[in-house]
């Protein structure tokens, strides 16, 4: 087939093993090399904005988590606080921690299905079977905690919606240990695997000089070296109380991006001890909010933003006077990276490498189109 | 008052429903074997693909069961349709179904691909995925816990094994035409995606 | 690319090895069955003797989720309407608002939620009296 | 650096980090222009817009983010919703060109200089663009779906209620 030096057009996905979700980049291939590379999305798109425009706030709330499928808990966690600063209500320190503390486990459970993404994309499958059990765990406590395993409908306007169980914070604590007695066995098999620093050392690399420019977030920034974080830059809820670093990375690669994260496993364990430690013994968990179809935002607008397990979400709401939202938009962390970087990176690479590189970037289809 | 799930206490109570045990010896040995061998065809279609790892991996290791995943539709045996589907997917997941060797299974997971689910309202999701591919076996859930889709898989199991009804490959074979018309009806006449081989002819 | 032999690369991920031998941490479903905990948004439950027929389960389902049906029998005289609710599983999403503004707390959610069925025509569900 | 600038502009302080400034069409490209080459909001980070049906205008919010992601800067706009056009803004960032092709899907508004004004998540799409007000998606769903049957028993619990009453008071006067 390959005559004349030809390009051969090939789609990788949506039925693609490789692929992170269900999207698809039609590449221009030059025997094994990539000429032209554009992203499709719209396989996932249900219109979430304009069904939160039919629906009252109360209602919007259970279909924000399905944003993201990986991670639904900052999604809840912009609309509450975007709602929050609509109608004025103040939450209480109590409900501010375990916010914060649901955050932080959807966090590490995210990064724990991300290593299994990463090792898997490069044909190592063991740690796949090993973090995807460790994730499971974390989402036994979910269960136990808010009712759901994957959604959680957890954070609401106000507050949150259940009382922590008996003996959680102990549960939680000896996960806490387990998970940390397992890293160097991560580090063993996986970050330290010299096949993976053979294939992932200079593969990917973003250009860090125009990385703050082009409004690149999480984890591309921090392998550039740059050290911007949604939790420092413009705390919320309590973080400005918590003593945490930010890792970084020197190299812009993909072994870059999966050492910050390999820091940020460590970072959220650590997180998750200071919140065990100061979480405040009595207050509400839920302010008195008022009922479905009495719930109203004033006319005005506001913009948030949480950082994810995969960089920064944000939230622009408007209300309108009425109990429905006029308008909720959501900027997914992997939009910018899904198009303008991933089209850009994927130029002169390998085929074979395409899913090592959509996977270090964390592109998740369903946060682009909604 | 009854309770539970309604219509299906009157199917328990139908005769019509009750085992047909006229296949020969070897049909039978062949519908054992093929219930034990299920290749998976790893498309994840929607939210419950975020339940598949834990599902494949060793927490659930549903590989017990003899399912395994594999790449590409030519080997697999089942779809798992896991959740909403909108039109763009659908085009594909259809294409996916065609390509697959008979036999051949759906499972579909969740509400939406039962009545909408969530995304009853929404211009951009198909509602009932019945009325486009057959499909063999619903499992319950917004989404589906792992040991809902086992379930599913047993259940799927059993059927086929004891030949319990008819399989969805053979009534999409049988009513193409019907499948055909609503597929019809919801893309127009262009059903399949069109991959054009030449560089000008696309958007860019 | 760098050529040099990285020996403490190679040789760490043998450390897989040591697992070979550890117990299995497969929960073998269909036999061994997982205890849910207590509080998981399972199938629904409803008490007919607190049931008052409201129908506020049915108002602030957004997905439309819940059909109000005539009650044969009688159990609490307080049901104004005589009317229960039905929820329909091909849309529910386990939210559990309904049961958030149910004002007598009759309607509930169980922790048992597995069901898979071959036709789709079985997912209306009457919840069970508890 | 947001001193300087509130010298020159009329910023309002909305939240500790958050700013707005409202302009006009005409003043687009100059004041974005100016503020992203000149001051420390150097990053587009999201271009939102609402449908405010009843004025007969979208407004479009340019956000713009500082270097250090520490202060965010919300540029307001109105533009007319019949001939929505507003120029590019790939020339400063690259990034606009997947949020303008994602508004002009959803909105239908037009960006003029943008190459790539193409199908984003829809395809093949022959309606009025999705997210303008007047599309009404139940409307649409019903005419291209049909639900599942089985659900035609519900009532109505008004209706019920008043017809319980109405035959209680009957009973109660019959047996008078």
């Amino acid at each position: 087939m390959q005559t004349n030096n030809e390009l051969i057009k090939i789609f990788h996905g949506p039925q693609h093993p490789g692929i992170t979700g269900n999207m698809s980049v039609e590449l221009d291939l030059l025997g094994e090399t990539i000429k032209g590379a554009r992203t499709h999305v719209g396989y996932l798109h249900r219109g979430f904005e304009k069904l939160i425009e039919r629906r009252t706030i109360i209602q919007a709330f259970t279909i924000v988590c399905r944003i993201c499928v990986p991670e639904p808990d900052p999604n809840e966690e912009n609309f509450a606080r975007a709602v929050e600063n609509l109608a004025d209500i103040e939450i209480s320190q109590r409900a501010k921690y375990i916010r914060v503390m649901v955050l932080e486990m959807a966090r590490l459970g995210a990064l724990f299905l991300w290593m299994g993404g990463q090792s898997g994309s490069i044909g190592l499958g063991t740690i796949g079977q090993w973090s995807v059990h460790d994730r499971d765990l974390i989402l036994d406590l979910f269960e136990e905690l808010t009712g759901g395993r994957v959604y959680h409908m957890y954070i609401y306007p106000g507050g949150v919606r259940r009382e922590l169980p008996n003996g959680f914070l102990d549960r939680l604590s000896q996960l806490l240990d387990y998970l940390e007695s397992r890293l160097p066995l991560y580090d063993n098999v996986f970050f330290d695997n010299s096949s993976f620093k053979k294939r992932a050392i200079g593969i990917g690399v973003v250009d860090a000089n125009e990385a703050l420019k082009n409004g690149y977030v999480g984890q591309v920034l921090r392998g550039c070296g740059i050290k911007r974080d949604v939790r420092k830059d413009n705390p919320y809820l309590v973080y400005d109380q918590l003593d945490f670093e930010i890792p970084t990375f020197e190299g812009g690669d993909v072994y870059a991006r999966a050492m910050v994260r390999r820091g940020e496993i460590r970072e959220s364990i650590k997180i998750l001890r200071q919140v065990i430690k100061q979480m405040p013994e009595d207050g509400l968990i839920m302010q008195k909010i008022p009922k479905h179809r009495k719930f109203k935002l004033k006319k005005d607008d506001t913009f948030v933003a949480t950082e994810s397990a995969r960089g920064e979400f944000a939230y622009y709401m408007a209300g309108d006077g009425t109990e429905k939202i006029r308008r909720m938009q959501v900027k997914g962390p992997s939009l910018i990276h899904g198009f303008t970087l991933l089209e850009k990176l994927l130029i002169d690479e390998e085929l074979s490498n395409v899913a090592m590189i959509m996977n270090s970037l964390g592109i998740c289809p369903p946060e682009m189109e909604r | 008052m009854q309770e539970g799930f309604i219509d299906y206490q009157k199917v328990l109570n139908n005769e019509e429903h009750a085992i047909k045990s006229t296949q020969s010896v070897i049909q039978k040995a062949v519908d054992w074997f093929r219930s034990k061998s299920m290749f998976v065809l790893a498309y994840g279609t929607g939210c419950g693909a975020i339940e598949m790892p834990p599902t494949f991996t060793s927490r659930y290791d549903i590989e017990r069961l003899g399912v395994v995943g594999v790449a590409t539709p030519r080997q697999a045996d089942i779809l798992i349709v896991s959740g909403y589907c909108s039109y763009k997917t659908l085009k594909r997941v259809i294409r996916s179904y065609e390509q697959m060797n008979e036999p051949k299974f759906i499972i579909a997971l969740g509400s939406c691909t039962i009545n909408g689910g969530m995304y009853w309202d929404s211009y951009n999701t198909i509602k009932r995925l019945e009325d486009y591919i057959p499909v063999d076996m619903f499992v319950n859930g917004c989404m589906p816990r792992p040991e809902a889709l086992i379930e599913g898989f047993v259940k799927l199991q059993d059927n086929i094994k004891n030949a319990k009804k008819e399989a969805g490959y053979i009534k999409y074979r049988e009513n193409n035409e019907f499948y055909k018309a609503n597929q019809k009806k919801i893309f127009g006449d262009n059903i399949e995606p069109s991959y054009e081989a030449n560089f000008e002819g696309m958007n860019r | 690319m760098n050529t040099k032999l990285d020996i403490k690369g190679t040789i760490s991920p043998f450390n897989a090895i040591t697992k070979l031998f550890e117990h299995p941490n497969t929960i073998c479903y269909p036999s061994v069955k997982k205890e849910i905990p207590k509080g998981y948004r399972g199938f629904h439950t409803n008490t007919l003797t607190d049931c008052i027929g409201c129908a506020n389960c049915q108002d602030v389902c957004m997905n439309e989720a819940i059909d109000m049906i005539p009650i044969e029998e009688d159990k609490n005289p307080k049901n104004s309407s005589g009317c229960i609710p039905r929820i329909d599983y091909g849309r529910c999403c386990w939210c559990s608002l309904c049961t958030d503004v149910c004002p007598p707390s009759s309607l509930k959610l169980e922790e048992d939620c597995i069901w898979a069925n071959d036709n789709s025509n079985n997912f209306l569900y009457m919840p069970k009296d508890k | 650096m947001i001193e300087s600038l509130k010298q020159q502009y009329n910023i309002e302080q909305k939240e500790s980090r958050l700013f707005k400034l409202i302009i006009k069409k005409e003043e687009f490209l100059k004041t974005l222009s100016f503020i992203s080459s000149s001051s420390n909001f150097i990053t587009l980070s999201q271009i939102a817009c609402a449908d405010w049906i009843e004025d007969e205008i979208f407004k479009l919010n340019y956000i713009l983010t500082t270097k250090e992601r520490d202060k965010n800067l919300m540029i307001e706009l109105e533009i007319p919703r019949e001939e929505s056009k507003l120029p590019t803004l790939l020339n400063f960032f690259p990034q606009a060109e997947v949020m303008e092709r994602d508004l002009h899907e959803m909105y239908g508004i037009e960006f003029i200089g943008n190459p790539t004004l193409y199908d984003f998540a829809l395809e093949n799409w022959k309606e009025i663009p999705p997210m303008r007000r007047e599309f009404d998606t139940l409307a649409y769903v019903n005419e291209h779906f049909d639900f599942r049957k089985g659900r035609e028993d519900n009532r109505d619990v008004k209706v019920e209620i008043k017809r319980r009453r109405a035959e209680a008071k009957r009973l109660k006067n019959a047996n008078k």
